[in-house]
């Protein structure tokens, strides 16, 4: 049992606090921390600055660009970058398929795409989920037919979130329709520019463009562009999608918006003085304060137990509990704003209100995806009740 | 105590039903018709007025029908179910409301009349950045040379006031107190900048500089109390309002549950769903037997003005953590699709997040409520 | 629409209030007030005091002690009783086996049971539940078989409340063991003074004795004291069961304990000058307030549209909401209660604590059973999700 | 930053483990236990007393063993498991504590050491009828004649307060503040009526008229800061004896899903319930981590006074709430074999709902924590 960092540890936080506040440009920090949507430009320049530093891919294979941190250490990196308003590096790239192409892929494709997968010179996306299938990604239609060398792709996949700025795509496909459902599933690397291949903008609720959908007709694909062997798609996508051990709560992000909020509520009047000095306001504050250190915590518990590798089944405590506390503190954010919050649709330009209490409400309501996509809170629970406790 | 609908009242929810129900059935509609500027369709607003729906809570004298809270709720509700995007709460129950209370014989007549006819949409600028939900301008001053009177200052966000044809503006009267003055949108001094707000209704920030203000009702009155009891009225209506949409959203959402299949099972296989689902009916009925209440108290010709506000407050406290419930969790149990601008249910958790803004959430009302929570014994709904 | 009741059901509601608050003894109704257990004289004092003046089975036949009242002015009845801390007739004579009696019973038992009944001359038990079965009811198997002119009845019931005052008991048994469950079920009074009847108490997590396992070995009895049709006993107990739809909430009671509660805090010195004043508490009682007023009116809703005779299927929402609500309100009481709330065990003689400081926790804990039994609320949910909501 | 045991405190949870599982394994011991008075098994606490646990947080001169707050946690977690009766948090951890704080050299040789050896169990009297957690004494007064003080009052409730052989009463001094008095509870004027709590525990009134004390430490000084210490130190203690109770009410709600069939299939098959089973998991596992934190914070030497009643604080307020939660759960997931004293987990509920009456529930705490949350920006655990 110890409370503190060890001295290394400190002194590696704070030089990751000195690189973050200092070196990551102002105009990104700034749009992060008012809530603001970040550009592909502002996203690219961001990570390229992470990673000319060795941080966009700390926990890849040093061979190409891991740095061998300790669970801690990544833990460490992940909220100094929340904590500064700094976008962490494009997951797709970093946390998905990279790890998934240094793991099963042949030394040509690491050769070809890691590196430039690392400095986002190639921007993924992610071609998983289908329209009918939700939590249940087994059941996947889109399929692949060998037709020489050649892959031939049909079908349609969904919730491909910045696929507008996809130039390549990763994608689960069915490769045998005649087996068991997982077992006919082989992972496909897709250039987006390849005939066939139409991404179609899904709005959302908030009115935002974040997912698309992707269509696939007749797209021919390398047979060099699959990765590992023909049917082995699902081992790699348990992989991908367990891969998630550090920052699957985003405690850090949620602890700055909370914090943000306080400083907000003290511009409000209130009949107590400012909102922050109304009780129920504060002492909504003063749960979720600990709820998140609790969370913190438990992530901190969570990453010192998962050094072999596998994600500890815990992890579904932060999944569920991160969502539940980023949706929770988007609402306090709401009602902070009160009748501010219609103002969604107004700029600078056309509204006296803040630009906090403007962006409130479509914040709010995006984050309720928080709840339900990498795995709902009801497969969370499933999982909890099911590895955990027996159920 | 009876909660039923007398057969008029039935007739009228029917027949709001099927015309709202021809402009809002097929949700596309609703979609286009927010999507372009004023928010909502002209040629249903126009027959909400033919079939006589605009002018229902006025006096005849006013050009009105002489109906109540318990009719304009009925309108409300169905409004709710379909979500259409007309200005019933803000124009009818909120500015025409308080033109109704305030207004002078030929206020009341053109005011009014033109309103009931559709001819003429107004709206109330209250709101003002820093402002939350008091029933007093600050921020607005209005100074009088004579008898002309001149209105400066910012009123954000004011619904539906970039394309109201006629503007009631609130503000600090130099004697202190509240007033309420029409203004002329195209008036010189008047700047109006409109935009969307979360649930694809319309609100704007509306400008004034030494623009001209002609007093609603008699010059230099405080009309706080007026203010507050439109705005309290407002809260019924919007209660009933949300209860349709509550309706609607849990509605789908048990449908979705039905039809939807995962892992080769229908979706309500799931018992942990259904059972969410079965919290949710639950929420939305105890919410609707506080709306109803409220409705039959603001209908009550001896009710007092503080009874009216207590009526409203719980009710609507009720209503907005009943919303926020249902409109979350009609999300979580649809899953992704419910996150899609083209399905509906989202944007009936849009929806009533909005009305929170508007009126003021749940939270913000029980903390009044509960400044008073020693000055009663049992709370007694039953009269 | 009409939010008044009738100048004539408001002159009834007077008069009751007036007789309630006047005409039912003292000690009683301060036994009430204060959460003290009522000895079993003081039940059938008070229901006889009831009975006297023809308000305890109002809702009987008229031939058999009826008033033909209306629902809401049963309603009002039962609100009336509750604020005035008058003890409800005792609900296994006027609410259970006395309808029953009155549909299903031979003229014979009528005569003999039903004045009785009316009267607590006879005080009832309860014989359903059983240790295996739970919220599945139809799955009991204490059986009776037919020897001659007598059933021998053999097995165990389980949380009889009160059984160890009860005369007789009402139980459900199988009579054919050979068909679909529910069908071989019979509904048989039996006289608990015959031999082969043990009561036996069990202690509940409160320290209170109010329930009870019933056995039966070789219990003799006459073939005359079976209601209605052999094997047609689930009828009966659905009958029975779905015959709640008055006072399935116990709205009146909890209103009271709040106000009690508001009064109590009063009493209670805080920060903020009494308890009372505590923003916190007093946000939680206004919640609470508004939410036992919804339910209120939503009773009042039902039981306008249960005239036909049925169980309006919103009378799950009573039961459902009523319980969270009645537990939620004595969750309240010990958290006023405060540390007074460990002296559960103390008396007036060995504790300077006011009572309801002292009764605050057994209470708490033993109304945790309110959810539970009467069909637990997952059953509730079961059946708003499929009568109302079709799933 | 570390949360795992090192090898001694993991040799000594399998000690403490090992003893109280052959104590109170068996829940009808436990239940035999708390049937008489003094309300523990005074063999058990015999055998605590030779394994050292008494000794645990006290010095090695006082007749400890030197260890700290994690050791002690470590035993508070095995007592939690299974709700062992014996006074550990009131006499070790709290009455103790302030020996140990407070006592003049003699006193820590009596007390601490009579403690450590099992030989004299010491209760701290401080609640008063009508006080809420407060560490300042008021209704029980002090006065000085010479070297003799004297005390006046009711004490209530007293944990074991009944058979404790010495009392620590709190007292208004008068000249102001709180002081501590070590009183023989056979002295003239000392009368005790002990009682049950509700979770089979005991408690009394101690009814105090010019009973002589012993000021403990220096006389006359204000305690109200030492107290204040001794419970936030019992707050952390009882944090983790919360989570071990917890964690067999889960376990036991788990094992009887597993195992108990209703409708002809086991209980886990109802998705309902076994999705509520994973809640009361992410309630303990959040929980456990602010205990774990806490007692960290209270075992750093370089730790102030603030920043160990701040951790007090949040971790008793999270473990309170979520003892609620998992309480509550517990018996509502069993149904009403849960409600009976024979099965064991209502008692673990009780014991939960005992614990907040002790130390203060979540609100109470939540509240005093609202006070604070202008006084900083993010809440930063980790140092």
């Amino acid at each position: 049992m110890r409370l503190h960092l060890t001295e290394e540890d400190a002194a590696f936080r704070a030089e990751l606090r000195e690189f973050f506040t200092t070196q990551v440009d102002e105009d990104i920090r700034t749009a992060v921390r008012d809530r603001a949507h970040l550009t592909q430009e502002q996203i690219v320049r961001s990570h390229r600055t992470l990673h000319a530093a060795g941080l966009a891919v700390p926990h890849w294979p040093a061979e190409w660009g891991g740095r061998d941190w300790s669970s801690l250490r990544r833990h460490l990196w992940h909220e100094e970058m929340q904590r500064a308003c700094v976008p962490p590096p494009l997951a797709f790239n970093t946390s998905m398929i990279g790890p998934v192409i240094a793991q099963f892929g042949s030394q040509e494709q690491k050769e070809r795409f890691l590196p430039a997968t690392a400095n986002l010179d190639i921007w993924w996306s992610q071609g998983f989920s289908e329209p009918n299938a939700g939590s249940d990604l087994a059941s996947l239609r889109t399929s692949a037919v060998l037709d020489g060398d050649t892959w031939v792709v049909n079908g349609q996949k969904t919730w491909t979130t910045l696929g507008q700025y996809g130039d390549w795509i990763f994608t689960l496909v069915r490769t045998d329709p005649h087996v068991k459902k997982q077992a006919g599933i082989s992972m496909l690397l897709i250039d987006m520019t390849s005939p066939g291949v139409e991404v179609r903008p899904i709005e959302l609720i908030d009115g935002s463009h974040e997912v698309n959908e992707v269509w696939f007709t007749d797209v021919r694909v390398p047979s060099e562009n699959l990765v590992g062997e023909v049917n082995s798609g699902w081992t790699q996508a348990k992989f991908l999608l367990g891969n998630e051990r550090v920052g699957v709560a985003p405690v850090g992000a949620t602890k700055r918006l909370l914090a943000q909020i306080k400083e907000w509520a003290t511009t409000v009047t209130s009949p107590h003085g400012t909102l922050l000095d109304d009780p129920f306001v504060a002492a909504r504050i003063a749960e979720l304060e600990n709820e998140l250190s609790a969370l913190e915590l438990t992530a901190l518990r969570v990453v010192a137990h998962s050094a072999d590798g596998r994600p500890h089944p815990a992890s579904s405590v932060l999944k569920l509990k991160g969502s539940e506390l980023q949706q929770a503190v988007s609402e306090l954010a709401i009602d902070v704003a009160g009748p501010g919050a219609l103002a969604s649709g107004a700029d600078d330009e056309t509204s006296d209100l803040p630009a906090w209490q403007r962006r409130g409400t479509p914040a709010y309501l995006n984050l309720r995806k928080a709840s339900i996509y990498g795995g709902s809170n009801e497969v969370q629970r499933q999982i909890i009740a099911g590895t955990i406790l027996g159920l | 105590m009876d909660f039923t609908y007398d057969e008029e009242q039935v007739a009228l929810r029917e027949a709001v039903r099927g015309l709202l129900g021809r402009a809002y059935g097929d949700f596309e509609n609703r979609r286009r018709a927010v999507a372009d500027d004023p928010g909502y369709d002209a040629a249903t607003w126009g027959r909400m007025a033919e079939m006589g729906l605009l002018a229902l809570p006025f006096a005849e004298d006013d050009g009105g029908v002489g109906a109540g809270p318990v009719e304009v709720g009925v309108v409300a509700e169905e409004i709710g179910r379909v979500l259409a995007p007309e200005p019933y709460l803000a124009a009818v129950v909120l500015a025409g409301g308080l033109v109704a209370a305030l207004g002078t014989d030929e206020q009341r007549a053109e005011l009014v009349g033109g309103l009931a006819s559709g001819e003429l949409v107004p709206a109330l600028a209250h709101a003002e950045p820093g402002s939350r939900w008091s029933a007093e301008a600050t921020a607005v001053t209005a100074q009088q040379a004579g008898d002309t009177w001149t209105l400066d200052g910012v009123k954000e966000p004011v619904p539906f006031g970039a394309s109201a044809d006629v503007l009631l503006v609130t503000a600090a009267l130099p004697g202190g107190g509240t007033g309420v003055f029409v203004v002329d949108p195209a008036a010189d001094g008047v700047t109006r900048d409109g935009y969307r707000t979360p649930d694809g209704g319309r609100a704007a920030r509306v400008h004034l500089e030494s623009a001209t203000g002609t007093p609603l009702g008699e010059a230099g009155v405080d009309r706080t109390a007026e203010v507050a009891a439109a705005h309290d009225a407002t809260r019924v209506a919007a209660a009933q309002q949300a209860v349709g949409a509550m309706q609607v959203a849990l509605e789908t959402t048990a449908g979705y549950l039905k039809s939807r299949e995962q892992f080769g099972v229908p979706l309500k296989t799931f018992q942990a769903l259904t059972f969410r689902a079965a919290d949710m009916y639950v929420a939305l009925e105890l919410a609707r037997s506080l709306a109803l209440w409220a409705t039959m108290v603001h209908a009550d010709p001896d009710a007092t003005p503080e009874e009216k506000a207590d009526a409203a407050r719980r009710a609507w406290a009720q209503t907005s953590a009943a919303g926020r419930h249902v409109g979350q969790e009609a999300i979580q149990l649809h899953g992704g699709i419910a996150m899609t601008a083209e399905y509906s249910t989202g944007s009936y958790t849009a929806h009533l997040t909005a009305l929170d803004h508007l009126l003021g959430d749940a939270r913000h009302h029980l903390g009044l409520l509960a400044l008073d929570v020693a000055g009663h014994g049992e709370v007694d709904p039953l009269r």
